[in-house]
């Protein structure tokens, strides 16, 4: 490693810096989500047969097509700097698009999935919630607050990606040059990796 | 000096008194050493530094000794807490409700009182519960402390040796009144306990 | 062998991570067909089995991990280590041995 | 960086507190990227808040000087022991030096012209201040300033109508500034090393900032979502640690001390890293034991990250936690006690000058050890129980903290002021402020140890009045401790104002590189990048003079 750091001194743009960095900002995303996962963890095991009953209320169709929209995004992702990379500015700027938009259509289907259960009653607060049990209560609670915190991070990633579009049309992101691309992919990923988790301890515990 | 009014307490003073006895034994010699040094290799008497890389000798041995006091302290103070940790099954069971900002104590015939009556030499455990934020049940002459908090079935216990009348304070932070949340023990013969507890 | 890999994906082939894409999908509908079935307490931890192993994927090959030098590698070691400790040392409060 | 014929500077540049940028006057500071003008920026912004901290432990302690009510109501000094722990906590300890200092020498330390990513470090200072911004509000909204002990402890956060959302925002933002400050010296010292410096040609001082970027990186999250779902249980009535709908609040414990007990070390390991350039330097010799310093700051940084749960024997743990929890925090003690021993055995056959920073050197180590042993017997389980929640822990931690963190800031101010600013202060006011402070700070906190083993509980307003005479010596040793106080502010605002200016490069005969630039350093910090061929703490004059005998 020691020999690496060398080169830094001279080059003026070091990639490598930037994704060292990147990657650290997502560790500190990992442990930021590390703690609601440990939330989690503790209450499903001290409430197991709850949240058992809690998860029937999820519905694990819309669970799974939001996993292959993510999935799906994810690729597109990778594939627009694959594009760029090979040259092609309108490839990659078309996968970029495409991610932004299976971003959209995930939300969408999250603003239906949480509508419904808001509608049932299910929500922070409400009499129907505060009557069930315990494990109902803290079931809820963080799935509104897991799944709200990843939606906020979709939208914060599509908001990168739709600046990332604008780099790449003003030609900041370039065949030689699109060190901005690869690491708002890596940010793309984490948060499909986060959801990756989140659909089995949601959608398939029932 | 503080009152040591159970078996408990004697036991944790001992502890301490080692425990502080090594302490005091190593604070003394560095402190010792940095006087010294500062005073023997001071710029004017020692113009001339001699560089000294290290000694693996010696870190070796300034690693494993502590290593080995510190295992010993630790399992002094574990073997004391298993003690507290483990209630007698035939303890007999007070119940303390702390909330803001008192203490109730009930009785196992319904009995209640904001002073804890407590009989000489016997084993009581105490099952805590708050109705509101987290307390603490903490008596400073039995050497035992316990968090009272609202969901949680935490309980200590304690066998009181000496007669007499002790602080019971409230050591988690609790709010506007937390520093006046304290009552008292008092540990009594089993006669006068008996009487009090059948009283009214 | 590994710096064929790292000349294929500079090379920028779609096809790997098509494969890899496909890959994952498999492992959705594995992970939503298994849940069905009732394994009493290894639902979950087959569920979390399958999810370490679509992590892993879009580690290595979407996070162009494999062809990153040992700091990166060594990085996310540290973090998830980090992650995994905690875990067992919250739990050495909750579970009751 | 034994090579000294690489022309490193040429004299006549202008410094860097003259230099003309995009902007001029004040603009010039607070939109510029230079890693030492932020670390200046952050100098003026924590000094501020540690004076107004240092105010609310003076009424703290003057209000404890009686039983009953002496200057303010229960209310009130729950408010100032609140904001006095967060304030310090926050916006004093965690960031002093490795904002301060770690902005300012890390990268001259490595050779390097500014940190690897300028705009984002100077965006972390904006994030302090924004943090800053957040704290005052919460004090003078019309909530009341907030009263639930820095820990924030479920369910009084939760319960108590004082301004706690801003508060925890504030934590909150705060958190996030010193996360990127961590993750940014991580990539600048992975990076930006000058050519020839290997991981063990690095000064020790970036070897701490390592340690502590990492668990900067690692933990503050969790402490950041933590006090996140207090707002959202605040706001939204979301069950997740409230009692009342089901949540545990052992469990806030536990995700609060995940961070906040590698917080402290936070804290220590980078002031620990400032001692370590102070002994060494000041001693005239190569450090002692270099790799064992260096490896017990990761080890510190491992073990500290696996404790949290000491603070929390008495909660209600499971057996198994308080066996494992008390076994690791004895591990902690052996890399502190590593240090310790190596800084003595620096000392030995050393060329030992007794300059201000010195002594604050070697004050620290003597604190340090008296905090660290007193530590040992709060890591005993059984102890524990009877001390935990007493002043003991109060005491304890001050001189754990004040005593390492504050007298490291203290010393290296000293020792780098001249570096800094270009101009030096009056050491013979310095000596005798070190003197007084260190008088007041035993006479301030070593009570608290004995009423603590007494029982009295701590965050008491009021108390019983067999503690009252260890209150006085306790309230009378904090007012000797303002005195020295500022008898020190008095001497570093006299020595900007007026100090005799210096342009002497390396005035204290130190061979790290920031004594090879120039006083004050220039923009850029280096003319041409050095090549560094030998270890951080050579002194070849030794050892050419001892082969001369």
């Amino acid at each position: 490693m020691s020999s690496e750091g060398n080169v830094a001194v001279h080059v003026h743009r070091d990639d490598e810096a930037t994704k060292l960095g990147m990657w650290l900002f997502l560790f500190t995303e990992l442990t930021l989500f590390g703690g609601l996962f440990l939330i989690y963890a503790v209450y499903r095991f001290t409430h197991q047969a709850d949240f058992h009953i809690a998860a029937q209320n999820m519905d694990t169709f819309i669970g799974a097509l939001n996993t292959i929209i993510l999935l799906t995004s994810s690729l597109t992702m990778v594939l627009s700097i694959t594009a760029i990379r090979r040259g092609s500015k309108k490839l990659s700027l078309l996968f970029q698009g495409i991610t932004i938009f299976f971003g959209f259509i995930f939300l969408l289907n999250k603003y239906f999935e949480w509508s419904h259960e808001i509608h049932l009653g299910n929500f922070p607060g409400s009499e129907i919630l505060l009557s069930k049990s315990q494990g109902d209560i803290l079931f809820f609670g963080l799935y509104y607050v897991m799944t709200g915190l990843h939606g906020l991070h979709v939208i914060i990633g599509m908001i990168v990606i739709a600046i990332m579009m604008r780099f790449t049309l003003k030609n900041v992101i370039t065949r030689n040059n699109n060190i901005k691309l690869e690491v708002a992919g890596l940010y793309w990923h984490l948060i499909d990796i986060i959801w990756i988790f989140l659909f089995p301890l949601f959608y398939l515990i029932s | 000096m503080i009152a040591q009014a159970t078996n408990f307490a004697q036991n944790v003073d001992n502890t301490f008194i080692i425990i502080v006895g090594i302490c005091v034994f190593f604070l003394v010699l560095i402190t010792t050493l940095l006087i010294t040094f500062a005073i023997k290799y001071n710029k004017k008497r020692n113009p001339k530094a001699v560089n000294i890389h290290g000694n693996i000798k010696l870190e070796i041995i300034w690693t494993i000794i502590p290593t080995l006091i510190v295992l010993y302290i630790f399992w002094l103070g574990w073997s004391d807490y298993i003690e507290l940790a483990t209630p007698p099954k035939d303890a007999m069971v007070i119940n303390a409700t702390a909330s803001m900002w008192q203490w109730k104590f009930t009785y196992s015939n319904g009995k209640q009182a904001d002073t804890l009556y407590v009989p000489v030499n016997e084993n009581i455990k105490i099952k805590l519960n708050s109705t509101d934020v987290s307390h603490s049940f903490y008596i400073p002459a039995f050497r035992i402390k316990r968090d009272a908090m609202p969901n949680t079935n935490n309980s200590t216990w304690f066998n009181a040796e000496k007669l007499g009348s002790y602080t019971l304070f409230c050591a988690e932070y609790c709010g506007l009144n937390h520093s006046k949340m304290y009552t008292e023990v008092k540990v009594v013969t089993k006669d006068k306990f008996n009487n009090w507890l059948n009283s009214e | 062998m590994e710096e064929k890999e790292k000349h294929s994906l500079t090379n920028h082939s779609y096809s790997v991570y098509i494969i890899v894409w496909l890959a994952l999908l498999t492992f959705t509908a594995i992970t939503v067909a298994v849940a069905g079935i009732n394994f009493g307490n290894a639902t979950i931890a087959i569920a979390l089995i399958i999810a370490s192993i679509k992590t892993y994927l879009v580690l290595t090959i979407f996070m162009h991990l494999k062809i990153e030098n040992n700091t990166f590698k060594v990085f996310i070691i540290i973090a998830i280590f980090f992650l995994i400790v905690t875990f067992v040392l919250l739990f050495s409060d909750y579970s009751n041995i | 960086m034994a090579d000294n014929s690489i022309a490193i500077s040429s004299k006549g540049h202008e410094s860097y507190i003259d230099h003309k940028g995009k902007h001029s006057g004040l603009l010039g500071w607070i939109f510029s990227t230079d890693h030492k003008r932020i670390a200046i920026l952050y100098l003026v912004a924590i000094s501020s808040w540690f004076l107004i901290a240092v105010l609310l432990g003076f009424l703290i302690r003057l209000e404890l000087l009686t039983p009953g009510e002496t200057i303010v109501g229960a209310q009130t000094y729950n408010a100032f022991f609140t904001l006095h722990g967060i304030i310090m906590v926050f916006l004093f300890v965690i960031p002093a030096i490795p904002a301060i200092f770690g902005n300012f020498f890390l990268p001259i330390m490595l050779g390097a012209k500014d940190v690897a990513f300028p705009r984002l470090n100077l965006f972390s200072w904006y994030l302090y201040i924004i943090g800053g911004i957040f704290v005052i509000i919460a004090i003078f909204l019309p909530g009341g300033a907030p009263d639930s002990g820095w820990t924030f402890y479920i369910p009084y956060s939760i319960r108590t109508s004082t301004n706690m959302i801003f508060t925890l925002s504030a934590a909150f933002i705060l958190g996030f500034s010193s996360i990127v400050t961590g993750l940014n010296f991580i990539v600048t010292i992975h990076r930006m090393r000058a050519p020839g410096m290997s991981w063990f040609r690095m000064p020790l001082f970036p070897w701490a900032l390592y340690a502590t970027g990492w668990i900067q990186v690692l933990v503050t999250p969790i402490i950041g979502i933590t006090l996140l779902l207090i707002i959202v249980e605040r706001v939204f009535r979301v069950g997740l640690f409230d009692p009342s709908l089901g949540g545990d609040p052992v469990l806030y414990q536990h995700l609060f001390w995940i961070y906040s007990h590698p917080a402290v070390y936070i804290m220590a390991v980078p002031a620990m890293g400032v001692i370590t350039e102070i002994i060494t330097v000041y001693s005239h010799k190569t450090i002692f034991g270099y790799k064992a310093i260096a490896f017990s700051s990761l080890a510190i940084a491992l073990f500290g990250s696996l404790v949290w749960g000491h603070h929390m024997f008495s909660a209600g743990m499971s057996d198994t936690a308080n066996f494992i929890f008390s076994l690791l925090t004895f591990l902690v003690a052996i890399p502190s006690a590593i240090k310790v021993f190596n800084w003595t055995a620096t000392l030995y056959k050393g060329s030992i000058d007794l300059e201000p920073p010195m002594l604050y050197g070697l004050a620290f180590i003597f604190l340090f050890t008296i905090g660290g042993l007193t530590g040992i017997m709060l890591g005993t389980l059984s102890l524990d129980i009877h001390l935990t929640d007493t002043t003991f822990v109060v005491g304890h931690f001050h001189y754990v903290i004040f005593g390492t963190t504050g007298f490291a800031f203290i010393g290296g101010l000293y020792h780098w002021f001249p570096k800094m600013f270009g101009r030096t202060y009056n050491k013979k006011l310095a000596k005798i402020s070190f003197w007084i402070l260190l008088v007041g700070f035993n006479i301030l906190y070593f009570p608290m140890f004995v009423m603590g083993w007494l029982g009295m509980p701590r965050r008491s307003y009021d108390y019983l009045p067999e503690y009252q005479s260890y209150h006085v010596i306790s309230t009378i040793g904090s007012w000797i401790l303002i005195l020295a106080l500022i008898i020190i502010v008095y001497t570093f605002i006299k020595a900007l104002r007026s100090g005799e200016r210096t342009h002497e490069m390396n005035y204290c005969g130190g061979e790290t590189l920031e004594w090879k630039v120039e006083t004050p350093p220039t923009h850029e910090n280096f003319d041409e990048i050095p090549v560094i061929t030998g270890g951080p703490y050579d002194y070849k004059q030794n050892e050419l003079e001892s082969e001369v005998e």
